[in-house]
């Protein structure tokens, strides 16, 4: 299990037990509500991952001061914060489309902060210059924003947000404008980044392999309220909703276990709809299963798969070098299969089809 | 010169105290050309003394002095006016003991019709601006002009279809002068300005309402000899020859 | 270190501060510059006379003059204005600096040169008006329609330069996407561009519309003083001005309760 | 069906189209409405007697009282006008919506009235005057800070407008990002907000001072006719129209030239 | 070889020959010229693949009559549209934040074309109701813009942009403004959608996996030319360019062929650096395999891997359950490894380490 994989622990100083960030923020804008805990250990990066309008843009504004909590705390390093202003938290943000100054070159976009700490100008420009050299931008240092590109320009916005020394980091959606290409390389760069930053860092997210890539724990937003928390590898083996199962791509089904058989939770429960699953459990469950542990048979197979239901076929549509076959009938779910098995199944919206699963292949963990 | 002579005469008793100082007066604009000639007299005749002159409508100045102006004399283009300030402001006490606590009259204006230069509606007396092809510009009720205006008519008995009432002379004189209306009520000094742009067309009933100019030296005045100096100046007979050029009676 | 327990309740504001005094000193010494003449009005006003002045028909007159030739003169200013507008924002043309400049002239030149200039040329002799009188028995001055031509020339340039303005921060794309729908220019106008400057529109005609209820000096000269017919509130006031001051001071006060009224009324619309 | 063969050498605009008429027309005759009266103005100036005026020492007296007044009082507009810009874009309190109705008072009001109205509050004995003559030994009126008084009164409107409005347009989320990085509310606007409206404030300005340059009433009233001191050139040219309006219609374009001069030089940086 | 898997053959009318879409496309913004010839059958969909800046969007402004051309021309159906006016081409645009009016309901914005085209307001309320009737927006008809999901807002765009009946479809990054999860849905409709679609259309996407799924063939341009042209299997599988090999996530090699061996092109050639392929290559060619390819080895391996070459670990990072090692030296390489492995290799940035590569898993071809 690589929860964690060892390759940043957090490293709490001695003797202090204290979280880098303990927060718990509730808020209200308009009818949507958020009430989130969060707690991040030094060094530690803490990815919200959620869809839009769940409340990740404001649990990061609240937490840098700028939209007020009704209720809460907010402390870093054990310092309570709740009602400190803005502009005197230990905070420093990474806005989304980075919102650097366009009047003011990158050096003194990054010396900007230290100059409003009271420093003077030569030092505050001194540190900035370090900063953006350690990011190799020293080349960039005296160009307006409008002339860097995208991965240059988020870079300049973190050495902004990290120049004013701050003990706890907000990132929020550092890689939406970035294109494809250039994502994996900023993703990378990013990493490095973050891992050099000893404080309290929380990232907000919409795409997975962000929040696998970067975050060393993943905390999943919906409406308001944190639906799962864990490693970015448990959450992706195991999500709790069904937006989560979407982003990581698995079928996931709510039940009842009795020993190795769930009874999936359905609306219209005329007929029992069960999964078999390899270990036996108790109670309230979830099942996952990736679409490419489902396998297509024309007719009724005799084998070992002891999960076997006659479902019909929705729509098919290209995905990489596979296909995903969209499958309805008493539960809908996705399967992938080779575009040659496609071919010999002919299948077509409308036609049955019976879809296997292998017990071994079903996850389950408790709901 | 006579009108030399009297000049000195007027600021001799000045002088030999050796008068230095800026004198403030404030005047009924029609008077700007007068007024400055004779800033120029006074101020060669006392060297030393500066002669600031504000011209602006007599209304606008009364309002100014009854809200403090330091201003030493008002030379208003009518006795309604000087009476706002002498209700107001008022005047100097040792001054207006010597010369009328309501100011002394220095100058009159009598009207005449002003017709473009062509005549286009052949106007020739007071009568023909009752007809309605006429286009006549008479000077708003409110402003002396007009109250003279409406005295003539009364005398005369005839009723003037005006198309506009002007806020003062000048602006009927400009309509005049454009040819925007056949025929305006003006003052003969407006005539006298506008050259040959305007013809006048003098008329028995003017001598009905004659329009007085009266000047005096204001209360609180900071150079109150200065003012009086002035105000005999304006009063002498180089004031006088100089109102006369202009177009002015003189009382 | 201990750190106070979260009060319940009322939101935890984070003490945002109120502004700073180095722009609220100023900002307050700004609105007293604005007030505080209009507080010297209301001192000085004879409040006992003000029931029977604004009662007064010739009053009344030359109130609802001044707001329906406003009114009508704001119409006109939308009707040009807002093409004119367009034109600066949008095409391309040789000498459109110029232009822009142009705009500001009715600014600078003194009203009363702006209505002998109009004289010049819609008078009766004037360069267009002569054509006007020979060909159609038109004469404009002196009449209503000359109130309205004196404050559409005075105050289109608060329409134009707030409508280019607000046409500048329209995103062009919007503009685009109508044409790849197949609109002409007109259309893409008309149902795409102007419904989006609506709040700039709306601000400008509210500008417009207070220069042109104060407009006094190229009114008299172009269009004169005549009760019932040219005479606004401007003029109204500045008669009673000649004769009796705290009458015209009464006058103005009613003007701009009117004008406050309907400004307030409106502005919150828009902004 | 016959397709043209493409041509070479310059760019195959797809045919983007002149503005429709329904727009041009009345955009050009807002541009007549505009340059008409200028050209009545041109028409008939004694270009034979310009050369002597534009020499004559009291002209240039009056120019520079004008362009000295009417940049001071654009000075204080920036100073006070901004700040108020920025109270009624961004500050959230009681009134702001009757305080923005009132920075319009000066637009409506006849400026001779306005005049008074400072007249009455900083006249000698004026509501502040009085206090300002007996403890300091200072009156402003028929001084030259006078002429800069009604000129900002007279002109703030425009700046405050044009300001609030460039404001409004600003992403408020860069002034966040100041406060994240420890930028208190002075800071935040002095160094980033300020920088972002530039323009706004620049095309403000220029409104501003061409509305100060262009004063009349409320100058005549509050500072007096005072050559060198208070004669500014819109009081020139209405000394001149008493005498000779030729001369008036001489001043007037004299005025106008320069001013469109600074204008056109100006703004071409702005928008 | 799935090239076009049949799903939707081109339809040319009986007799006709000649493309929905033929253009040559030259312009020039300022210091960047574009030069792009593209042909699109009815009924196809052609990606347009690349990095930022490349000038996709300005071939797709350039399509709809938005930029002018300096060369080159615009055929639609046969028919010449080098300089009909937008408002006349029989083009339909969905632009990349789809800019549907503010002030207009959904239904208004999609009846907006058929009215423009002369439509009476009855005709084309009913055309555009039919129309978001077909996208399941019925009950969002009166809704405004600011109203809408994403998704919706999307699929009001594209009704809005097939309301006009065009002959060419032309979207700019129809996904971007999407969250990951619902990204998933929007993608699989707007298929179905672009698949009942019988003119041509003309995608920019930055993402590869759209392309994969949307397109029925790919061009990828990089500095204002096609670099490369395909299907989306044989783009992922072959890439031409570091860009694109970056993009579907290969390592790929240009070089030159002798039998089984290929010579990589090196900037510094000190010491020839060579790759063992499977099949027998002559002159130049380009390799690509993928990450999880290469297994790496602390101590030097003898098996069966032709190539085995010693490296230098760079840096680390973790890619959904798997970790990817970033390998420098001779050439730089990317290793996909799970986490155990990289454990008990003891992996740190600066360590040296034998990688192997199958030469059966080395995918060569003409360069
Ligand atoms: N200024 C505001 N006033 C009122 N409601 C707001 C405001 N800003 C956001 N909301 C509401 O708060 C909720 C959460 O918004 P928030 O921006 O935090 O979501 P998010 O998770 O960041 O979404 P996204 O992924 O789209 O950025 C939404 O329902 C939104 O409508
Ligand atoms: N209006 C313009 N004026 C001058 N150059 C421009 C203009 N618009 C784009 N360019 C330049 O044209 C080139 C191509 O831009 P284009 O927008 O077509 O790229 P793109 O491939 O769509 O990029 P992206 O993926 O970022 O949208 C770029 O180098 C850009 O700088
Ligand atoms: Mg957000
Ligand atoms: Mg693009």
């Amino acid at each position: 299990m690589t929860t964690n994989d060892g390759r940043r622990a957090p490293a709490p100083r001695p003797g202090a037990d204290v979280p880098a960030l303990d927060a718990r923020l509730r808020l209200a804008r308009g009818d949507f509500t958020l009430d989130v805990t969060l707690e991040v250990a030094e060094g530690e990066v803490l990815a919200l991952l959620g869809p839009n309008g769940a409340g990740k843009s404001s649990a990061l504004r609240a937490l840098a001061g700028l939209v007020p909590l009704t209720d809460g705390h907010v402390r870093v390093g054990g310092r309570d914060e709740t009602t400190t202003p803005v502009e005197r938290r230990p905070v420093g943000v990474v806005f989304q489309d980075y919102l650097l100054f366009r009047h003011m070159s990158a050096l003194d976009n990054v010396a900007f902060g230290p100059r409003c700490q009271g420093l003077s100008k030569a030092v505050a420009r001194a540190r900035a210059a370090e900063l953006l050299e350690g990011m190799d931008l020293s080349a960039q240092a005296r160009s307006r924003p409008g002339r860097l590109s995208g991965g240059q320009a988020q870079r300049v916005a973190l050495a902004r947000a990290l120049a004013v020394r701050p003990r706890l980091l907000l990132l929020d959606e550092p890689m939406a404008a970035l294109d494809a290409s250039t994502r994996v390389d900023v993703r990378a760069r990013l990493r490095h980044l973050l891992e050099d930053f000893d404080g309290a860092a929380v990232l907000v997210t919409h795409d997975p392999l962000d929040a696998m890539v970067l975050a060393d724990r993943v905390a999943v937003v919906e409406s308001g309220r944190i639906v799962q928390q864990g490693t970015p590898a448990e959450v992706a083996r195991r999500p709790r909703t069904p937006y989560v199962a979407r982003l990581v791509g698995l079928n996931l089904f709510r039940g009842t276990a009795e020993g190795t058989e769930v009874t999936v939770d359905r609306r219209d429960a005329r007929a029992p709809w069960v999964v078999h699953v390899h270990e036996p459990h108790e109670g309230e469950v979830l099942v996952a299963f990736p679409p490419r542990a489902v396998a297509l048979y024309a007719d009724r197979p005799h084998g070992s798969p002891r999960n076997l239901w006659r479902l019909t076929v929705d729509g098919v549509e290209r995905f990489g070098d596979q296909v995903r076959v969209h499958l309805v009938g008493p539960m809908p779910l996705s399967a992938d299969i080779s575009p040659a098995a496609l071919a010999e199944l002919g299948l077509v919206p409308g036609a049955p089809v019976w879809a296997a699963v292998k017990a071994a292949e079903a996850e389950c963990y408790p709901g | 010169s006579a009108a030399d002579d009297a000049g000195r005469d007027g600021a001799g008793t000045a002088s030999e105290t050796g008068p230095a100082g800026t004198l403030t007066v404030l005047a009924a604009a029609s008077l700007t050309d007068v007024f400055t000639e004779l800033a120029e007299e006074f101020e060669a005749d006392n060297p030393g003394v500066e002669v600031e002159l504000s011209f602006a409508g007599s209304s606008a100045l009364a309002t100014q002095i009854n809200s403090g102006a330091p201003a030493d004399v008002f030379a208003s283009a009518n006795t309604d006016t000087m009476a706002l300030v002498v209700d107001g402001a008022g005047l100097d006490t040792a001054w207006a003991a010597d010369h009328g606590e309501d100011g002394g009259v220095f100058a009159t204006n009598t009207l005449r019709i002003a017709v473009p230069a062509d005549n286009p509606a052949g106007v020739e007396d007071l009568a023909d601006l009752s007809d309605d092809s006429v286009a006549t510009a008479l000077s708003a009720p409110e402003v002396p002009c007009g109250a003279a205006t409406a005295a003539v008519t009364d005398t005369a008995d005839v009723e003037i279809a005006a198309v506009t009432l002007e806020q003062d002379v000048r602006a009927v004189l400009t309509k005049v002068e454009l040819g925007e209306v056949d025929a305006g009520l003006v003052y003969a000094t407006d005539v006298a300005a506008a050259g040959d742009a305007v013809e006048g067309i003098d008329f028995p009933e003017s001598g009905s309402a004659v329009n007085e100019y009266p000047v005096g030296v204001l209360a609180g005045a900071p150079e109150p000899e200065l003012a009086a100096a002035w105000v005999d100046l304006v009063l002498s007979d180089t004031g006088a020859d100089a109102l006369t050029a202009a177009g002015f009676g003189t009382p | 270190m201990t750190t106070p327990a979260p009060t319940r309740g009322r939101a935890l504001r984070a003490r945002s501060g109120r502004p700073p005094w180095i722009l609220l000193v100023p900002a307050l010494l700004g609105v007293a510059f604005l007030v505080l003449p209009l507080l010297g009005l209301l001192v000085s006003t004879p409040w006992a006379t003000m029931g029977a002045r604004i009662t007064d028909p010739a009053v009344l007159s030359a109130l609802w003059l001044s707001l329906s030739t406003a009114t009508a003169a704001t119409a006109v200013c939308l009707v040009l204005g807002v093409p004119l507008a367009w034109l600066l924002a949008r095409a391309d043309f040789p000498g459109r600096r110029l232009v822009r400049a142009l705009v500001t002239v009715p600014l600078v030149i003194p009203p009363v040169v702006g209505g002998v200039a109009l004289l010049l040329v819609l008078g009766r002799n004037g360069l267009l008006g002569r054509h006007l009188d020979a060909w159609f028995g038109l004469t404009l001055p002196f009449t209503t329609a000359a109130v309205v031509i004196a404050q559409v020339f005075v105050a289109m340039p608060f329409l134009v330069v707030s409508v280019e303005g607000a046409l500048r921060g329209v995103d062009a794309r919007f503009e685009e996407a109508a044409a790849t729908l197949g609109a002409n220019r007109t259309t893409v106008f008309a149902r795409v561009t102007l419904p989006m400057v609506l709040p700039g529109v709306g601000a400008g005609a509210a500008l417009c519309w207070a220069r042109a209820l104060g407009e006094f000096g190229a009114t008299i000269t172009f269009a004169g003083n005549f009760p019932g017919t040219t005479q606004t509130m401007p003029l109204a006031v500045y008669m009673a001005m000649q004769r009796d001051p705290e009458a015209a001071v009464v006058l103005s006060l009613v003007l701009l309760i009117v004008s406050l009224a309907v400004l307030a009324g409106l502005r919150g619309r828009w902004t």
